[in-house]
């Protein structure tokens, strides 16, 4: 009889929601799941969780897991191969290249995708823009101009929320804004210094100084979902943040292009957040068995739609319908496959997905440090380069 | 000018227990009033309640004719030696004897003067240094009593100072009290058992018993004349022979055994009641012939028992069916079971009601 | 015992007069003000907690509750949802609580003799034995996650509530330790003596002279260790598997959920009846602060 | 053979908790020691690799931030905390009639877990929801209280909430304190005219010297420790304004995966603890001993 | 018979200052030692390390044949009572004084019973149920005997535990101990500052000062012929006279203001040298007439002082450039500045060498 313990940060909502039905598949196929979440600081706690138990030798089957994080847990000897369910159910044929990149350990398949978040959105206020005469900005300068106008009508153009992902979050999609996806790719994936410390970045640490000027004084420590509903209810006109902030105005019932606007953030590509599951070494038959089982599961079009449609991102197998999906997903989905294929479909770094976690840290320290103070551009640059050196 | 202490109408319980009764005294500025009475009977808790130590349950005391009832201990103005020591643990010898003038700003030259001082009165130069929990019990106390000597307060409150003392320098610190007692004219109330210290140090004796104060006087009038038959029986050492008797119009009537009553005749017996205890110190008995007097008068008694005692051999026969011990000088011919001539000295005799124990004469 | 403790206090005279009527209430008012300090973010726990989730949108944050609800004290307790499954905090409290008493107890009861035996039975090397103790109190846990976790994969008690116990017992020791030390270097040594004399002997003085003068700070102590286990969150997240997570963890879950709509009532509903039992303990515990144990023991 | 077993029992007592801590403690300080030495990414490495890891966190300055905070934050609060924690204890010990009820108040904010009060103070503490917003709501309309969101002044929120949290136990442990203290020699310092301050702070204080060692060690403990404070009321931010080496420490070894950086950081840590404890510690101890 | 308690060559040092320097002392079964010397001179600590409870820094210590040296205090089966009582603060008298038995395992009847005789012998009955906390001073320290005398050791050890007694109560607890010791012929060490209860209770009193014991012997012996001056002068109140005085052949010569010296003869003096100090006790200079014996001798000496004192009256004298006093019945006639005839009772006399105070006959 297959056996899971899963351990995962999903507590809430849209995600326990998705979590259940996964659970109910997974038992309705005679397997026997032991939940095992552990939420908070975007899984850092779950990650300490997980540490201890590897080392006590005593890892849970199957834990969520995303990035690089797979390949360097891979390194540490401790995951479990899945190529049999993966070839089996032909995951290679299922999913774009880049994703599937990073479901792999040296050639072997050790971790299931769950869905693809977009990073790059920014969301609006319909009403706000309506009443300010503003359309979705397409340039930074024209998102400039336009915060400009709703400063001046008593607006706060820009939500956000004081902590440092989020931070990291804005900074990413001005990079890949300003710099476009080949900066994107030099600068924040390969690390290369001259990217690093050229003068687009001066240019792109510029906007996140003006940028800063947009937002409100109590941002400080303000979790994103308030953030979101600072837009919701029109206090705020824009949000950058990724697919999961559309959880919160479906939830709270609007509706988008009605009530609430989405497009990408202004510049070319496309980041993605991929949530996966990997499966960790461990002794017993039930447990394998219980592995696979899940692997399969999880990649099957039912779960992937029915989780995406609750948490607002899309699926990771290209082959699900989009019906259902909302025009928001279903945009992404097509610049998703139009970034495939003109090699704009990048890995967001500030969700862990281009970066190894010091580095990744490394370059947020510095964002974060920057835009919580006045510091010079030039000055971050050049922390920035020293920062990212200092992390190898 | 107003006492320097008045108590009038104290009383202090704990709980339901009443441990002081209906106290009243009063002394003058210079006067050393010495407490006395048994184990128990309410003496530190008298002066924890002058201190304002104790929260007082009835009555009231006023101090240089000010009522203290709500005033702090601190503000008394009075320095204070406990039984306890309650040295501050904490503190070296010398600063335990310094604080207290260091908090009242003394100056440091004047604080080093007294604490020489005082510490060589004590014999306590030596261990300026170091901490109570170093010192002997003797030494502790004597910290204890620096502590109240370099102050200059309006009383003095000793509670039991000199019992953890040997006899020589007891009566070095008993001489330095005295001459404390001069020198400035202190007032000071005092709490001992030595009946030594009590007769040497008081100005005026109080002697309590069970929360209630039996006698106040002088040290002669206290031992001369007791109140009653506690305090006649409390002190002196050996005690006072306290004798059954019978008033025969000016004579009294004393039983011996084996022979007829004893009749002694002294006018002062006349109209009290018929029985009678009669109080006599040993040494207010002699052996007939070594004491001369017009109120002396002779009897034969049988002696049971001799004790030479150093100084003095102390001689014991039953009268009035109690022992009673006559002290005689050391080459008595006294031997026990033999008759003897005894002299008792009417002069000093002590009459009291056998039930209240009241004094009669 | 009650009379002691009044009349050894410095200001245990009754004090009238203008002045010190002024005082008096000078010090009750200073009391009060810190009250007010310490009260205000219960209170703001306790008004969230009763309203409904529109009028914490729309309220102020101080403002009374309009209309009163416990509905989120019911959701927390056995409705809240963590992951899967929506139990509330309620099984997660008892493996606290089962993990919490022994932990507690143990270490107090370990503390209390070590502290017994560092301040009253010196022997040579005590004094090291107490600092090298003491200075275990400030190793940072996130050092002792990995290693600890390795230790008791091979003890054969990771992710059990036993394994927990030993952590927390381990780690508490050194504070324990250093209250009944600190404590007891103050009790004379004469009792110590007078009760070897009497035929006592190590433990028969500890339990029947040293124990009874502890109160106060056997009450620091239990009132430490059950705040500190009881609220432990890194210790419960790392060393615990699914079904022996302790409730910080289950709160923490409540709490930090990443999407959705913060139910703040019930997140601060669920913080206090978390809080709950360690409050229990301090009103029941704090009874027994009793002064003035040593009056009349020893002269000097 | 009982003989010894008596003679020994002292010793036997302490021992396990000696070697529990010899193991638990030093054991585990020199593993975090070698792995220091190490370039461990996710999980520990043995493989010695110099003093790169070193030379890494001495050229960050998020952890030169970190170390100032913690400098700035260790000696305001346990500055604070003590004096406060000694005054509450004092004022308490007054023969106050409602002592049960306000020692219960003081004491209660270590009851809750700072995971949640951290959300209430956030909120009391925001200049647009609490304290700043209330009192212009009186009226006040130029009253600013901005220190959570201003990155030079978060470190004090976290002093603030600290203190609020903590300083009900030193209170306790110092009533613990006062309450041992033999009232016979309060006594006599009243007599001998000692103003009740001056009792206090000459007589009382110093006879609970071992007490203050009590309480310096455990809040140190706290400030060298808290994280669970500031993770729940600034996440470390504005920016990393208001990091400490524990949260410092905590990102390294579980959200970067960096288990070498995190365990140099951690020996830095244990060193300025042993810097500032151990001339404490001796010339605490050594004062007991004559 | 082995002693009970052999000490031999006791050192105890705290730190570098040695309190007890080179102790040799036995008792047998039955004896009663008691410990005499001025305060701090290492009598508590002597009976500390007797008790084990603090550690001997050299010589060893026998108790019944024994070596004490790894022996812990509870196996030694001794009682004490401690100067500082150090009672049990939170447990009740009646608790206080079971305790030890209850520790021993003595079955319940046994202990209400001795607790019941104990605490009647004590006077403490009413207080069984309070905390020491709530007792007087010599409430408590009865207590502290009640913990010792309801045990059956082999030895007690008694540090000082009447100082705090009134004076009848303090004779009553003496013939309690005396019955005690006679009953159960317990072997008892003692340190008391009380000369007459050390010349009334002891079999054997150790003088000791500084560390150092000065002279072991009857009480007879220590008081009637002292071993240095130190014991001299320490032991009896009032002091010993101390004179300085030459020898002459056998005759003795002491100086007297305004007279030629006073000569006289004693044979004992042949041999000694010239300067000795004469020791005779007070009691022992009478007035001429009041004392007679082949040994008493008269001179005349000018009286300065005369104090009565109740029982009798002291009269000071300078003679050998000191004041030396006599104790005088109370009708004397001797008034000051007046010249009296006194006699010398040179039977008694002691003499002593002047420099290192040793005893020369
Ligand atoms: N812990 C200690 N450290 C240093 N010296 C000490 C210590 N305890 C006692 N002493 C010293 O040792 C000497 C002897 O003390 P001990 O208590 O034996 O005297 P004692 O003869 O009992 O005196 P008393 O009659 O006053 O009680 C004293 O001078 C005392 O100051
Ligand atoms: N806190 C208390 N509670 C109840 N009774 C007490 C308390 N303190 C003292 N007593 C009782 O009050 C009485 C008087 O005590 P106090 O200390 O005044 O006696 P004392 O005359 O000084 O005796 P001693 O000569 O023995 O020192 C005693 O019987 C004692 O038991
Ligand atoms: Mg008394
Ligand atoms: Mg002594």
């Amino acid at each position: 009889e297959p056996q899971a313990e899963v351990l995962h940060w999903w507590t809430s909502g849209g995600e326990a929601k998705s979590v259940a039905v996964l659970q109910q598949e997974f038992a309705d196929n005679g397997g026997t799941w032991t939940d095992m979440p552990v939420a908070g600081g975007g899984g850092d706690a779950a990650m300490t969780a997980l540490r201890a138990r590897v080392l006590s030798g005593n890892a849970p089957t199957a834990v969520q897991l995303k990035g690089p994080a797979i390949q360097e847990w891979y390194e540490e000897g401790v995951l479990a191969d899945i190529s049999g369910v993966a070839e089996a159910e032909g995951w290679g044929d299922l999913l774009p290249e880049a994703l599937a990149e990073h479901m792999k350990c040296e050639g072997t398949w050790c971790a299931a995708p769950v869905n693809v978040h977009r990073v790059d959105w920014i969301w609006a206020n319909a009403d706000l823009l309506e009443q300010n005469g503003i359309e979705m900005p397409t340039t930074w300068d024209e998102f400039n101009a336009a915060a400009e106008k709703l400063q001046a009508a008593g607006v706060i153009p820009l939500a956000h929320g004081g902590q440092s992902w989020q931070d990291a979050t804005v900074f990413e999609t001005v990079v890949l804004g300003l710099g476009g996806p080949e900066f994107f790719r030099s600068a924040l994936i390969d690390l290369d210094p001259e990217a690093l410390g050229s003068d687009t970045m001066v240019q792109v640490f510029d906007q996140m100084r003006t940028m800063r000027g947009f937002v409100d004084d109590n941002f400080s420590g303000r979790d994103w979902n308030l953030a979101t509903a600072m837009v919701m209810n029109g206090e705020a006109a824009f949000q950058i943040m990724g697919d999961w902030a559309k959880g919160e105005f479906i939830a709270a019932g609007k509706v988008p292009g009605e009530d609430f606007l989405c497009g990408s953030t202004p510049g070319d590509g496309f980041l993605y957040n991929v949530d996966s599951f990997a499966m960790f070494t461990v002794e017993g038959e039930d447990k394998i068995a219980g592995q696979d089982l899940l692997a399969k599961l999880i990649m099957g079009p039912n779960f992937q739609e029915v989780f995406n449609l609750n948490k607002g991102s899309i699926p990771a197998r290209t082959d699900v319908a989009l019906d259902d999906f909302d025009m928001c997903a279903q945009k992404s989905s097509e610049d998703m496959t139009a970034s495939a294929d003109s090699g704009a479909l990048l890995p967001s770094y500030a969700h862990g997905m281009a970066l190894r976690g010091a580095q990744a840290g490394a370059i947020t320290d510095v964002v974060t440090a920057h835009f919580n103070s006045d510091m010079s551009s030039e000055d971050a640059v050049k922390m920035l380069t020293d920062a990212v050196a200092n992390s190898m | 000018m107003a006492p320097i202490l008045e108590i009038s109408k104290l009383r202090k319980s704990y709980g339901s227990t009443e441990i002081l009764k209906d106290i009243n005294v009063s002394i003058d500025k210079g006067d050393f009033l010495v407490l006395v009475g048994p184990s128990g009977c309410g003496k530190s808790t008298l002066l924890n309640c002058i201190a304002g130590l104790e929260p007082i349950t009835g009555g009231s005391i006023l101090i240089d004719g000010q009522d203290m009832t709500h005033v702090s201990p601190k503000d008394r103005n009075i320095a204070m030696v406990f039984q306890s020591y309650a040295l501050y643990p904490t503190m070296s010898v010398a600063k335990n004897i310094t604080f207290g003038m260091k908090v009242r700003g003394v100056d440091q030259a004047t604080q080093d003067r007294k604490l020489r001082e005082v510490a060589q009165q004590l014999q306590i130069e030596a261990y300026l240094n170091r901490r109570p929990g170093q010192l002997s019990g003797g030494q502790r106390q004597r910290v204890a009593m620096g502590r109240a000597l370099v102050r200059d307060p309006k009383l003095f409150l000793f509670d039991e100072p000199l019992s953890n003392l040997d006899a020589k320098l007891r009566v070095e610190m008993r001489s330095e009290i005295k001459k404390l007692h001069h020198r400035l004219g202190a007032s000071i109330v005092y709490v001992t058992h030595d009946q030594i210290e009590a007769m040497t140090l008081a100005t005026k004796i109080v002697v309590m018993k069970g929360g209630v104060i039996q006698q106040i006087g002088t040290p002669q009038e206290i031992y001369n004349r007791p109140a009653n038959l506690f305090v006649a029986d409390f002190m002196g050492s050996p005690a006072m022979n306290l004798i059954p008797a019978r008033v025969r119009g000016t004579q009294v009537e004393i039983d011996r055994p084996g022979a007829a009553p004893i009749l002694l005749s002294d006018p002062k017996v006349a109209g009290l009641p018929e029985n009678v205890i009669l109080g006599l110190r040993p040494e207010d008995i002699a052996e007939a012939g070594y004491r001369a007097g017009s109120d002396v008068q002779q009897a034969a008694c049988q002696i049971d028992l001799v004790e030479p005692a150093g100084a003095d051999t102390y001689v014991v026969s039953t009268l009035g069916g109690k022992a009673v011990t006559a002290r005689l000088h050391t080459e008595t011919r006294a031997a026990p079971g033999e008759s003897l001539d005894l002299a008792f000295d009417l002069g000093k005799v002590s009459y009291f009601e056998p039930d209240s124990g009241r004094r009669l004469n | 015992m009650t009379d002691l403790a009044a009349s050894a206090t410095p200001a245990a005279r009754p004090r009238r007069g203008a002045g010190r009527i002024a005082l008096r209430w000078g010090l009750y008012l200073l009391l009060c003000l810190f009250a007010l300090y310490y009260l205000l973010p219960l209170f703001v726990m306790v008004t969230t907690s009763l309203k409904s989730l529109d009028e914490i949108r729309s309220g102020s944050l101080v403002a009374l509750p309009r209309d009163i609800t416990f509905e989120a004290w019911r959701t927390a307790w056995s409705g809240a949802c963590t992951g899967i499954q929506c139990e509330g905090l309620r099984p997660y409290f008892w493996n606290s609580v089962l993990l919490a008493v022994p932990a507690v107890l143990i270490s107090t009861v370990v503390g209390a003799l070590n502290g017994y035996v560092v301040a009253q039975w010196r022997f040579r090397g005590a004094n090291i034995i107490f600092s090298l103790m003491l200075f275990g109190c400030f190793i940072p846990f996130q050092v002792v996650l990995l290693p600890m976790a390795r230790l008791l994969g091979l003890m054969g008690i990771a992710g059990t509530i036993p394994g927990l116990i030993f952590v927390h017992v381990i780690y508490g020791i050194g504070f324990t330790t250093l209250f009944f030390r600190n404590y007891y270097v103050t009790i004379p040594s004469e009792l110590v003596k007078a009760a070897k004399v009497d035929g006592a002997g190590f433990f028969r003085i500890f339990f029947a002279i040293f124990m009874p003068l502890s109160l106060p700070i056997l009450v620091v102590s239990v009132i430490w260790q059950f705040t500190q286990i009881w609220n432990d969150f890194l210790f419960g997240v790392s060393f615990s598997s699914a079904g022996t997570q302790p409730v910080t963890v289950a709160l923490n879950n409540i709490v930090n959920s990443t999407t959705g709509v913060k139910a703040y009532n019930v997140d601060m509903a669920a913080a206090i009846i978390a809080a709950l039992p360690t409050l229990l303990v301090y009103i029941v515990a704090g009874k027994y602060f009793i002064r003035g144990l040593t009056a009349g023991s020893v002269k000097g | 053979m009982t003989k010894w077993f008596e003679t020994h029992l002292p010793k036997m007592v302490l021992a396990p908790s000696f070697i529990a801590v010899l193991i638990f403690v030093y054991g585990f300080i020199a593993w975090t020691a070698w792995v220091s030495f190490t370039r461990s990414k996710l999980l520990p490495r043995y493989d010695l690799d110099g003093v790169i890891q070193y030379e890494r966190l001495f050229a960050s300055p998020r952890w030169d931030t970190a170390m100032n905070n913690l400098f700035l934050f260790g000696a305001l609060f346990i500055g604070i905390a003590m004096v406060l924690g000694l005054a509450l204890a004092i004022l308490l010990d007054q023969r106050i009639r409602i002592e049960g009820a306000i020692r219960t108040i003081y004491l209660y904010p270590m009851a809750l877990s700072m995971i949640v009060t951290g959300t209430a103070w956030k909120w009391i503490l925001n200049p647009g929801l609490g304290i700043e917003a209330t009192v212009r709501g009186w009226g006040f309309e130029s009253f600013t209280f901005d220190w959570l969101v201003n990155p030079d002044f978060a470190i004090y929120t976290i002093v603030l909430a600290a203190i609020w949290q903590s300083s009900g136990f030193v209170m306790a442990l110092f009533l613990a304190g006062l309450r041992s203290v033999d009232g016979e020699i309060i006594k006599a310092a009243q007599v001998d005219g000692i103003p009740t301050w001056r009792i206090y702070s000459a007589i009382i204080i110093p006879s609970m010297a071992p007490i203050f060692l009590s309480a310096f060690i455990v809040l140190s403990h706290l400030a060298i420790k808290s994280f669970d404070l500031v993770i729940a009321l600034t996440g470390g931010g504005p920016g990393y304004a208001t990091d400490l080496p524990a949260t410092y420490m905590y990102a390294m070894a579980f959200s970067r995966g960096d288990i070498g950086q995190a365990a140099s950081s951690a020996m830095i840590m244990m060193l300025v603890v042993f810097a500032i404890v151990v001339p404490y510690l001796y010339s605490e101890l050594r004062a007991k001993n004559d």
